[in-house]
């Protein structure tokens, strides 16, 4: 059997992992992952894409498929994700929102509030510190998270606000350090999945769906900053 | 190189050739005819023939989605002729890639079929070659540097294709996930690595190619 | 009836050409005519190029344009060198030779083998056409519409790029040519000695209508036609071959008013032949004298006429069956009081054999 | 239509326009070059000038970031200049697009060029003309409709540009934001009913654009 | 020294030009000789069309061409007529005429509205080059040479597609042109009437190389050459105008050796003219006899020659001064026994007056 998952960007290096995992205990199965902006898989599932099951980095945009009669499972919240300030050139360890407002920091990549849902997150958490005036004119928008990252690794942004999970992530964290973003200072990134309509009848993709949330694959997430949502566990 | 970049790789030039061939079968006649014609339709049907250029691919992406996805016209027709839906396949993105290059087919070979002019196509009918002939033996070999240049640009444009290839193909491996996909994977998982050394085949390989295709290029002919 | 039937009407900002004409269905018709006469365009009529052309073709019995009717121009069964050479520039020499070839079930390689050959052009076979000369350019042409083995010939001045060697070769090919294949040939030309040697009939044409036609031997002896032709105004006369003089390189040809003596092109005895006889070559006399002219006969004024130069007079005399044309100062007219009737000699200082 | 559609719009033709001028500017000896040299620099040339075809434009996009960057060539570059980083900015999006559209404007120009031949410009040479005189009055009016389809082809594929404009834009309203962007922006938030009344307002005017202008084409030029 | 001094070597595939010429700084120079000869190639060094040919190239003082210095075409005060007309085909007639008078500083338009005017293609200036006939294109093209003002006009085949009446209108113009411009004309002709009217000096090439080279004169008279021009072999004799004859529209010319009548083109008393005597108009006499032939003149055998034809001869005859030629066969000259010393009369039958 097969199953092709669609899963936000936000979750490529975990995804990596839990599928590693699940390989070893299911040798026999084979599970694709495609990651992109959760807006388009939105778009693609509804347009008949081959997924079976779609890891959103918004709970919202699985719900609206739910509601579409688009999914053959219920809607499953699996990991609340956090937003971090990360940067390659600066320390980054040490500072809070308010460090943005330097003059120094002239380019400050989020990514793109209108559809992204770390980008909306990042624009709350800014207004809510009270720096969004000064901020906002240094802001550029990366399509979905992980090109945010990209902006600030290769130094065309000094200063990011990208997930926690990119920021631990190998290739990231060698560069530079992070800090967290208070949690109180944005609405919760509640992210959730489902199985589609097209997986209604994949073993396989149940098979995952348990597995996504088996402690094996929750130690992943926990390695990658993803708490679990209250009221997720046991489910 | 990994099995999947060379899959990509693989794919890629399936999809650019496939493309190229049908677009010579397709663009060749449509230039021809738009060449020749002192028709009123000769405008309009240039302008649409110019269209897919000025739509974004992402956005010409998501409207070939919804017209060929399950409750969209394409998509209508395609199931009731039991093909199946188009996007998320093979298929699915050479019909998107036809669509989306006719214009680089279409306006070098028109140029060029408007640049040998009626005599040469007099002179053939003289000598007992009907049109069709006249077209073969000498309207397409004058037009020769013009086929080049359309066909490179109508290949190399498929090959470079990203945007519509996201929207509708889904990035399946084997199936949709051409290079150009693949090297974009790379780069969002911050694989820079990986992405530079597929990039670096992808621009020997294309550049070798091109070289290869420059050094035959066919002299331009002159006037006799 | 082998004629060639034709009428068309062509409208065209400036010019119309209205023309109605009747060839004959063999020989050489020669179109004459000024600059912008509408000889190129006729021609293009006749091949079915102009679409837009009202009227009606008909060749040897077949109608090929009718009203609704309407042969396309790879049916017409025509060969066309057309005024600039136009070679496929993509394709070598050979190519070009044989593409109409290739393309002409039935039609033999001889034809070609023999043009190449007689053009000269056997050493330019592998060239492209950018590589060759203005007149090596033209004798591909030919060639070219040659090798096509066409039922009716349309050539529009193929040999004013040629020097004078080349195009005596030529000639006498095309003359052959026409003859041996009895395939009409229309041949637009402004080289009065090309057209009086080649051609069987004459067509004039001013500004797109038909200012004369008819056999060439009546319309050159027309004495209101012949200025057009100007320093060339010439009868013909037909006669044979009776004597050899091989010593002196000399024929002597009869015909019924008596015989003159020519240098010989390589004649057989009792041949045929087409003897062209220039106005200019002609003087009048009242006797026969001792000049290195060789050819003097008897003959009687049959019309005196006018000349394109007020100075000089176009005299008709006639020789036997055969009239042949004089040209002299009106001076020399009234000192000789040439006058209708009158009985004189000849002298014909040379002639052109044609065949 | 919201203010931000028209100011992407305007973006947008903006950016076409400019790119389309600096590339006549830089495409036309370039093509001229190409279509006359009998150098045995030709074929390298001219697979480079078409290199960035076969480039995906993310994957360009993402070199040109790399480049333009505060450590790549580019940026120390424009950094020395005093004219700071070229992300992010107009600047960069006009920069990497005349690179991205090279080739759409050399090889129709040199097609055209090509078809020329040299007589005319020996005859212009007869005439008094200099060589650059005889370009200006000879070559290039008879190789206007070469010039329409090159100008068509790269205005229409800047106003298309996408993957690029994504790469190295940063996505500012007023500065990098162009329609292509916008349109998908509206698409991944689910805001469909603007996306296609923005898709709309591209499609209709481009083709409105294009008709005028194959309206005005000028008839491709016989031999005389 | 207003000269032209040109020496060119060119290589190309299957022919190899290799000139070394003198060509006098005023006066048509008439190029010559069979298709593929070299004539275009040569005009094409001497405008700077050809970098690869190496060599020396100097007019009117002027080094154009030399070792390393090398003049572009553009710098070249040339005006050039192509073998094919090569109009601008994006430009009207009008600024097709225009195109190099605009680039010509100081250059009048006067010469421009002559050449429109006498080339009869006023009512063609709003067309495009695509809707003229042949003869059309190539009037349109000698017109756009012209105006430029040229110090050297090198003209290829320029009237090869004029039918014969505009030639005869185009031709004075040239002489004229050139007469009163002191400019030099190349001339590339098959023509052998239009050589002998217009050209002072005679090229004669052959496979690239030249074959002779002389004053116009002097190389027609040479019994060895002559045959190059076939029928058209000629003497040029230099004369005067004595005596007009209104009343039969013909003048007297004296010259050393006597007097000619020719018809009268509108001359003027005392006008000093150029007469060109045809051989095939010359017959020889031992008497003068009473014939429409007017010009009778005394001579003496200079020397007698071959001819292109085994059974004709050249003779070159002394009238005074004088050296004209005749043209018969080998058997009249036997039975006249013609040979040098020998004094006889020499029949004219008809000259042409070129100036
Ligand atoms: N581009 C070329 N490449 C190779 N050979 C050429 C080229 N152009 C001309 N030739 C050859 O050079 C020779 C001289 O050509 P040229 O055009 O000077 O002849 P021409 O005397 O003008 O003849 P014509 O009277 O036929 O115009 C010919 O044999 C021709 O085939
Ligand atoms: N495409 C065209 N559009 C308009 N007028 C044309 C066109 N082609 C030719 N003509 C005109 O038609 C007339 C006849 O042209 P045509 O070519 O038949 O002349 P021609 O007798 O062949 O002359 P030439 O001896 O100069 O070749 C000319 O006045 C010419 O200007
Ligand atoms: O993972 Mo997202 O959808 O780019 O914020
Ligand atoms: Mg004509
Ligand atoms: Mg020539």
């Amino acid at each position: 059997e097969k199953i092709t998952i669609a899963a936000a960007a936000d979750l490529k290096f975990a995804m990596d992992d839990v599928v590693t995992a699940f390989r070893q205990t299911n040798p026999g199965d084979e599970v694709e992952v495609v990651y992109g902006s959760s807006g388009k898989f939105f778009a693609q599932i509804q347009n008949a894409a081959p997924y079976d099951l779609f890891f959103s980095a918004d709970i919202g945009y699985a719900r609206e498929l739910a509601k579409a009669g688009l999914a053959a499972s219920e809607v499953r919240p699996y990991a609340v994700g956090r937003l971090v300030l990360w940067s390659a050139s600066l320390d980054a360890r040490g500072m809070t929102l308010a460090s943005l407002a330097d003059p120094r920091i002239t380019r400050i990549a989020i990514a793109n509030p209108r559809h992204a849902p770390y980008g909306q997150r990042a624009e709350e958490a800014l207004r809510a510190a009270g720096v969004w005036a000064q901020v906002e004119p240094k802001l550029v928008y990366g399509e979905n998270i992980a090109q945010t990252a990209q902006f600030v690794q290769t130094g065309n942004a000094q200063v990011g606000l990208i997930a926690l999970a990119l920021a631990l992530s190998p290739e990231l964290s060698a560069r530079g350090g992070h800090a967290l973003v208070p949690e109180r200072l944005h609405q919760p990134l509640e992210q959730g999945f489902i199985i589609t309509r097209r997986a209604a009848g994949s073993a396989l993709a149940r098979r995952f769906a348990d597995f996504s949330a088996s402690p094996p694959a929750r130690a992943v997430m926990d390695r990658y900053g993803f708490v679990l949502p209250a009221g997720a566990a046991g489910r | 190189m990994s099995d999947q970049d060379l899959q990509a790789l693989w794919l890629t030039a399936r999809l650019a050739a496939t493309v190229t061939a049908l677009l010579l079968l397709i663009g060749t006649p449509v230039a021809w005819w738009l060449a020749r014609t002192g028709s009123r339709w000769k405008g309009p049907v240039s302008a649409v023939v110019a269209l897919p250029l000025v739509l974004p691919p992402s956005v010409l992406g998501f409207y070939l989605l919804l017209a060929m996805g399950p409750e969209g016209l394409v998509g209508r027709l395609t199931q009731a002729l039991g093909l199946g839906l188009l996007p998320f396949s093979f298929g699915g993105l050479v019909v998107a890639s036809v669509f989306y290059s006719l214009p680089f087919m279409v306006q070098p070979l028109q140029s060029a079929f408007e640049a040998i002019g009626e005599r040469p196509l007099e002179v053939a009918a003289t000598l007992r070659a009907s049109p069709l002939d006249a077209f073969f033996s000498v309207a397409v070999p004058m037009a020769a540097p013009g086929f080049l240049t359309a066909s490179v640009l109508t290949f190399a444009h498929t090959v470079g294709e990203f945007g519509v290839v996201l929207m509708i193909g889904g990035n399946l491996p084997g199936a949709t996930r051409v290079a150009s996909v693949q090297i974009y994977d790379h780069v969002e998982s911050l694989a820079y690595p990986q992405a530079h050394r597929l990039a670096a085949v992808l621009l020997v390989f294309s550049f070798t190619v091109l070289l290869a295709v420059y050094a035959w290029r066919p002299a331009a002919r002159r006037e006799a | 009836m082998r004629d060639i039937e034709a009428r068309f009407q062509l409208e065209r900002p400036g010019f119309t050409l209205d023309v109605d004409l009747r060839l004959p269905g063999r020989g050489v018709s020669a179109l004459f005519g000024v600059s912008g006469s509408g000889k190129t365009t006729l021609l293009r009529c006749i091949a079915g190029l102009e679409r837009a052309a009202r009227g009606r073709l008909v060749v040897d019995g077949e109608v090929w344009q009718d009203g609704s009717r309407w042969r396309p121009t790879h049916q017409r069964p025509i060969g066309y060198v057309f005024q600039e050479a136009s070679l496929f520039p993509h394709l070598s020499v050979q190519a070009n030779l044989r593409y109409g070839l290739r393309r002409s079930p039935g039609a033999s390689d001889t034809p070609l083998t023999q043009a190449i050959e007689l053009l000269g052009i056997g050493h330019l076979l592998a060239r492209r056409p950018a590589q060759l000369s203005g007149g090596e350019r033209q004798r591909v042409a030919i060639a070219r519409a040659l090798a096509v083995s066409p039922r009716v010939l349309l050539m529009d001045e193929p040999l004013s790029a040629l020097d004078l060697r080349r195009r005596q070769e030529v000639l006498p090919y095309l003359d052959r040519l026409h003859d041996e294949l009895a395939m009409p040939l229309l041949y637009v030309s402004h080289a009065p000695d090309e057209v009086a040697r080649l051609a069987d009939h004459l067509v004039v044409l001013e500004q797109g209508r038909v200012q004369a036609q008819g056999p060439l031997r009546e319309t050159l002896s027309r004495l209101d036609l012949p200025i057009r032709l100007g320093e060339d105004a010439s009868a013909i006369v037909d006669a044979r071959v009776t004597e050899i003089d091989a010593a002196w390189h000399l024929v002597r040809v009869d015909f019924d008013g008596g015989h003159l003596w020519a240098r010989d092109p390589g004649l057989v005895l009792g041949q045929r032949v087409r003897v062209r006889v220039l106005a200019r070559d002609v003087s009048l006399a009242l006797a026969p004298g001792t000049s290195s002219i060789q050819n003097v006969l008897p003959g009687v004024v049959d019309a005196v006429g006018d000349d394109e130069h007020p100075g000089l007079a176009l005299v008709r005399v006639r020789v036997g069956d055969a009239l042949l044309l004089s040209r002299l100062t009106r001076r020399s007219a009234a000192a000789l009081q040439v006058a209708p009737g009158q009985a004189l000699w000849v002298q014909v200082k040379s002639v052109a054999l044609l065949e």
